[in-house]
């Protein structure tokens, strides 16, 4: 029986991790996966060395522009951690703020790229309506759409306005709604079930054995969330992790609507505390003493981890990043395989590994690796042959006619 | 919570050197032939997490910083293996960790740390790069390029 | 006591010279070796006037200078940006434009490496031309050859004020 | 009368009418489509542009395929389709029909996906391919559904298969859709419809997002174009058909019926597009099984009903 | 021609590579078709597949890796077709300026280039500024 390989990207925007998907099938159903990573290799923990910290929050803002926050936060957490910098306490606020605004838009994305690729573009759009709002607030707090630019070493670069709040609850009270009419949708809907649920199980083993963590790990049982275990700035906040057992799609479907609902409330928090809590919003920080740190921060797929090393000059000596998704997206190989093509795309989607342009170029190898170009036609006609024969047995003839003629051009 | 931590160091006591404490961070050199057991203990024992691991070039070497986190209460445990410049070589952890399948491909990628024990060590990122050959590791310095080392007087 | 000395006399002297040292610690290829930041200190050390009411600190618009307990000015390079308003408020001109970037490097005098083997020669002594850097003992400071101690490590030679000052 | 039958086939229901109202049908589908989706939705004239610019754009071969297949399987298929829309149109807006049609209706939509099979697996593209593999899965899924679709008009019009001979029989004895056989075999042939014209939730064998638009993938420029048109005057002439066979036609005596006619079409039309915009695409083997295991069978049952009469 | 190209503007099916970049412009692009913007007022549409595009909108800086591929997917196009660079990092690399793994200065040394819409990202109004402006050079 011959198998075929189905290669999937490359382009694919990942930061470091992009990858490239080589899925083997057999007939409709995924025997294997293998990846090949590095097209959007950009090698920033070498150009990290050659600029100073403050430039390296802005370079790691540009790892990625969905999560567009969260490496900036846990790189500051990293070079706080150095000297155990304390940050003002309006500070700590307006970072949750911004981390849970860009929360609720990731996750919303992932919903609209997730109904984008079971080919639900009406739940695509809708949700990127919603999405839409979220990045007006960023730019009304930030000034920026995506790339914030509002951590810095010791603080926060832009003071929060008090007079936005106004503005903000609605938009948030219209979000929380939306997102339990959503869960509610997905709950009732037959077909949206049938795609989602059980499809695509990540067990809690696996997901322990394979180091996952995010909403990944957080769907498959396993309770891990950095802004409880280790805060950095969300002590000031509290925080609920939603946890679910199942593992499969339709979970990490909940708990990132549940996580968003929550998101909202965190704001919440946050918009109340501005009133009180006045005052300084960055510490000066003069110098980074020689040392080495650890940050991360719970990015809206998972932890980010930045380990920084100062030689007590003003530049990083090794900057070190993990985005979430390098941790995730191995855990492919323990939930894809055996499931049909269809679905493992939205398991590959599950993960959310910023999955908006994966459908790109084209090129096919056989088992051995080689290029098959010039007999891809013979492999297809031969697979096609082969469903038939599997399909349908007695209508065999009829079939056969017609590919007769495609072979006898 | 604070016993475990305690009950770990003593533990493995002679195994450590250079331990340097920080909250919530733990440092501490370690050998590579003790590497595994660590990993196992930390990992199988403690219930820790492998965050990642990073490979640095220093001047007189190649470490590398393993970094298990304990996610109930926080806390890093950083190991940290040295080798050479010349012939980096380390035990592999992948038969203890699944997880560091990728991980250990990455550094061998960047650094050219050969990774003992590893089954399917290739490159991860720079993988048929048409700029990088199989030995050239990116993030490998290119010492003395420019300097030519006059004897001393 | 070994100590790094540094020849600023004959540094200045080639123009080409700093860039041609180079250091130990390679991490920021390249770039700025540890040498400019050990001249910086030197410089801080004997040529700085050490004013009480310094204009280069009161110019700095990040406030990156500070005058430490010791008199000494100091530049904390998380704050500076490299404008280099303080080499031009000097009245004395002692801060070499060279110096200021707003990218540093760091010296640590390689400590790490003499504690483990006290033999050990530094890569800026061994790249240094005519001896502008190098390794020397010596017990205490001496105006007569113009040598004189910044910090525990480092020792400098240059003529300087402080002759001038001490004799008085 | 051979000039007669050329004005059908090239300017009235067929070709030039076909795609004019094809493509503005089309336009309908994304309207309706984008306002669903709080969009504004494309200009009127958007699938003409489209349609131009595609002829115009450079045809690319793919590399060592089968070229003569490759060529003609568009264009096989348009005319397959142009055929049908004639002998659906004349039908329609004439009252006239040549004996047995709704036979040679359900041969050529079969050359229609039988085409486009052979076209996709000529390209030798992987996606292509697998999207050949998914129309035929599809086709044989739904072609009986649709056949028994079929047949529920042919019985109860007393085993006519000419489209004339059932709308006569609808204008004396009402409309077929009034009875249970024929309420039943309406909601399965939409379904089919919504099969046929591959929108969802069975777009399996285009869909964007698996296989890259699959079948279509390696077409471009006046090939794509003429895919495109025969996927337009789809949108004209399968709506009427289902008028036709169940909904009694259009007839021109007032301009009443005329609007009511044209109703009855748009209605269908809408109801389709929104199918389309509130379902995610299925799995193939989901889709196979709803319609052997569902739609299948309830036409079979609508077949029964209608034997007996109801 | 002219008559063609009249057409040509009317329809625009734009086809979106993602050459190595933060993804924070291929996001935007996305913005572009959806409720806040809606591109398709205008008659552009994002396809799937090369073979079907007119535009290709190019993202980030080009790795070594990916740059074949790009040069490949250039000639799949079927002609005419153009190239808009969005963002900083088609212009000159913008942070990624430094980077070990980036082919050529910029996209236009790799691919012919009508034109770069920069900003990083750029605002969503920017692009369709930009797109609308080479449009606008076809006569
Ligand atoms: S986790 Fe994903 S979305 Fe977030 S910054 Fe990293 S690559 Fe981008
Ligand atoms: S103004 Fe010049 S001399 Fe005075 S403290 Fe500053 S650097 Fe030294
Ligand atoms: S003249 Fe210069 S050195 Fe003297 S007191 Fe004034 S500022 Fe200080
Ligand atoms: S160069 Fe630095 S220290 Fe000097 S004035 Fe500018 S910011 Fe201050
Ligand atoms: S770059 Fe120009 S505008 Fe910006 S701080 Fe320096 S002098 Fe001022
Ligand atoms: S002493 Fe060491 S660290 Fe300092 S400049 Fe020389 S080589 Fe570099
Ligand atoms: S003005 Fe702003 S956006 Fe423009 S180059 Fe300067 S920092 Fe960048
Ligand atoms: S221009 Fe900016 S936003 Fe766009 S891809 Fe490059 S770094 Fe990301």
């Amino acid at each position: 029986m011959s198998k075929c390989r189905i290669p999937l990207g490359p382009f694919h925007p990942l930061l470091e991790e992009a990858e490239f998907f080589n899925i083997k099938v057999e007939g409709e159903k995924v025997v294997d996966i293998e990846m090949e990573t590095g097209w959007m290799h950009r090698g920033h923990e070498k150009i990290s060395e050659t600029k100073t910290f403050t430039q390296s929050i802005f370079l790691v803002e540009r790892i990625c522009g969905i999560c567009s926050t969260s490496h900036p936060f846990a790189c500051v957490n990293a070079i706080e951690d150095i000297d155990n910098i304390e940050i003002p306490e309006r500070a700590k606020y307006i970072r949750v703020l911004i981390g849970e605004l860009e929360r609720i838009h990731s996750h919303l994305l992932w919903v609209c790229l997730a109904g984008h690729f079971i080919g639900y573009d009406t739940l695509w759009m809708w949700a990127w309506k919603y999405r839409e709002p979220i990045l007006q607030l960023s730019e009304m707090i930030t000034g920026n759409r995506n790339h914030y630019a509002m951590m810095r070493v010791g603080g926060v670069g832009r003071d929060f306005d008090n007079s936005l709040i106004p503005k903000i609850i609605p938009v948030l009270d219209m979000i929380e709604k939306k997102m339990v009419m959503l869960a509610g949708a997905a709950n009732d809907d037959p077909v949206l079930r049938s795609r989602l649920k059980g499809v695509g199980v990540l067990t809690k083993e696996d997901a322990i054995n394979y180091c996952a963590n995010g909403p990944t790990a957080r769907a498959s049982g396993v309770d891990i969330d950095v802004r409880r275990d280790d805060p950095t700035a969300y002590e000031v906040v509290d925080v609920k992790v939603i946890v679910t057992p199942n593992g499969d799609v339709y979970d990490k479907l909940v708990v990132r609507v549940l996580e968003i609902i929550e998101s909202c409330h965190i704001i919440k928090q946050c918009l109340k505390a501005f009133e009180k809590v006045q005052g300084p919003i960055i510490n000066k920080v003069k110098e980074i003493s020689p040392g080495e740190g650890i940050g991360r921060y719970e990015a809206p797929r998972g932890e980010v981890f930045h380990y920084i090393r100062s030689d007590g000059s003003n530049r990083p000596l090794r900057h070190k990043v993990r985005a979430p998704s390098f941790s995730n997206i191995p855990t492919y190989k323990a939930s894809c395989v055996g499931i049909p093509l269809a679905d493992a795309l939205i398991t590959l989607a599950s993960v959310d590994p910023c999955y908006c342009c994966t459908e790109r170029s084209i090129k096919a190898f056989d088992i051995n690796g080689k290029k098959i170009e010039h007999n891809l036609l013979h492999l297809s006609r031969k697979k096609t042959e082969r469903l038939q024969r599997e399909l349908i047995p007695k209508e065999k003839s009829l079939i056969d006619g017609i590919f007769d003629l495609s072979l006898s051009r | 919570m604070k016993e475990k931590e305690q009950i770990f160091f003593e533990k493995f006591k002679d195994k450590f050197t250079k331990i340097i404490k920080k909250k919530k961070r733990n440092y501490f050199n370690v050998k590579n032939k003790d590497l595994i057991e660590i990993a196992d203990y930390l990992f199988n024992t403690m219930k820790c997490r492998l965050s990642i691991c990073t490979a640095t070039e220093v001047y007189d070497g190649l470490e590398v910083l393993y970094h298990f986190t304990d996610d109930t209460t926080g806390t890093y445990y950083n190991p940290r293996v040295k080798t050479s410049l010349k012939n980096p070589e380390i035990n592999s952890i992948t038969p203890i960790i699944e997880g560091a399948n990728w991980i250990e491909r990455e550094m061998y990628d960047l650094f050219g740390i050969k990774f003992k024990g590893h089954q399917d060590l290739k490159k991860l990122l720079t993988i048929n790069s048409p700029e990088f050959s199989e030995d050239d590791h990116p993030m490998r310095f290119k010492r003395n390029q420019k300097v030519k080392v006059k004897s001393q007087k | 006591m070994r100590k790094l000395l540094i020849d600023i006399t004959k540094l200045v002297r080639d123009k080409e010279a700093l860039e041609k040292i180079d250091c130990e610690y390679l991490y920021h290829e390249g770039t700025n070796p540890g040498i400019f930041s050990l001249v910086e200190i030197a410089e801080f050390g004997v040529f700085c006037r050490q004013c009480k009411e310094a204009f280069c600190v009161d110019a700095c618009p990040k406030e990156a200078l500070e005058r430490t307990e010791t008199h000494l000015v100091k530049r904390y390079n998380m704050r500076c940006v490299g404008c280099k308003s303080c080499i031009l408020a000097c009245p004395f001109g002692t801060i070499f434009p060279e110096v200021i970037n707003y990218i540093t490097a760091k010296c640590d005098y390689c400590l790490n490496q003499l504690n483990e083997n006290p033999e050990y020669i530094p890569l800026c002594v061994k790249t240094a031309d005519n001896d502008s850097v190098k390794i020397i003992d010596i017990k205490e400071e001496n105006p007569d050859e113009n040598l004189y101690f910044v910090g525990d490590y480092m020792v400098v030679r240059t003529p300087s004020w402080r002759e001038k000052v001490e004799k008085k | 009368m051979f000039l007669k039958y050329l004005f059908y086939l090239l300017i009235f229901p067929g070709f030039l009418f076909a795609s004019v109202f094809g493509m503005i049908v089309g336009w309908v589908d994304r309207k309706v489509s984008a306002r669903v989706q709080f969009r504004v939705g494309p200009p009127f004239f958007q699938n003409f542009y489209d349609i131009f610019k595609l002829w115009g754009k450079e045809v690319i071969l793919v590399k060592n395929s089968p070229y003569f297949i490759f060529l003609i399987a568009p264009i096989i298929a348009f005319a397959s389709v142009l055929i049908t829309s004639t002998l659906v149109g004349t039908a329609f807006f004439f009252n006239l029909s040549i004996g047995g049609d709704l036979i040679f209706i359900i041969y050529l939509m079969m050359i229609y996906s039988v085409a486009l099979i052979l076209g996709a697996s000529s390209t030798g593209n992987i996606y292509s391919s697998i999207g050949a593999g998914r129309e035929m899965k599809l086709l044989l899924s739904d072609e009986l559904a649709f056949i028994l679709v079929i047949l529920v008009p042919i019985i109860q019009a007393g085993y006519k298969i000419d489209l004339t001979q059932i709308l006569i029989y609808q204008q004396a004895n009402g409309m077929i859709i009034g009875s249970a056989s024929g309420i039943i075999a309406f909601i399965v042939g939409i379904i089919c419809l919504q099969a046929k014209m591959a929108m969802q939730p069975f777009d399996i064998a285009h869909a964007e997002t698996e296989i890259i638009d699959g079948v279509l993938i390696e077409y471009s420029g006046t090939l794509l174009a003429f895919w495109k048109l025969s996927h337009f005057i789809m949108y004209v002439f399968l709506p009427m058909l289902l008028v036709i066979l169940f909904w009694g036609g259009i007839s021109f005596a007032s301009v009443g019926s005329i609007i009511a006619g044209v109703l009855k079409y748009l209605l269908i039309v809408v109801l389709m597009i929104l199918i389309k915009n509130t379902n995610p695409r299925i799995r193939i083997d989901t889709a196979i099984s709803f319609f052997w295991k569902y739609a299948s069978p309830l036409a079979l049952v609508a077949v029964i009903l209608a034997i007996f009469g109801v | 021609m002219a008559f063609y190209n009249k057409i040509i503007k009317k329809s625009i099916w734009v086809f979106h590579v993602s050459a190595s970049p933060c993804n924070n412009c291929d996001i935007e692009i996305l913005d572009l078709i959806t409720p806040g913007y809606d591109i398709e007022r205008f008659g552009i549409k994002l396809v799937g597949s090369v073979r079907h595009a007119d535009v290709l909108l190019v993202t980030g800086i080009v790795s070594h890796k990916i740059a074949p591929r790009i040069k490949q997917l250039y000639e799949q196009a079927p002609k005419p077709v153009f190239v808009v660079g969005i963002g900083t990092c088609t212009v000159g690399g913008a942070t990624f300026k430094q980077s070990y793994n980036k082919a050529g200065a910029s996209l236009d040394k790799i691919i012919p280039v009508n034109a770069f819409i920069p900003g990083c990202p750029p605002k969503p109004e920017a692009m369709i500024d930009g797109i609308v402006k080479l449009l606008g050079t076809l006569k």
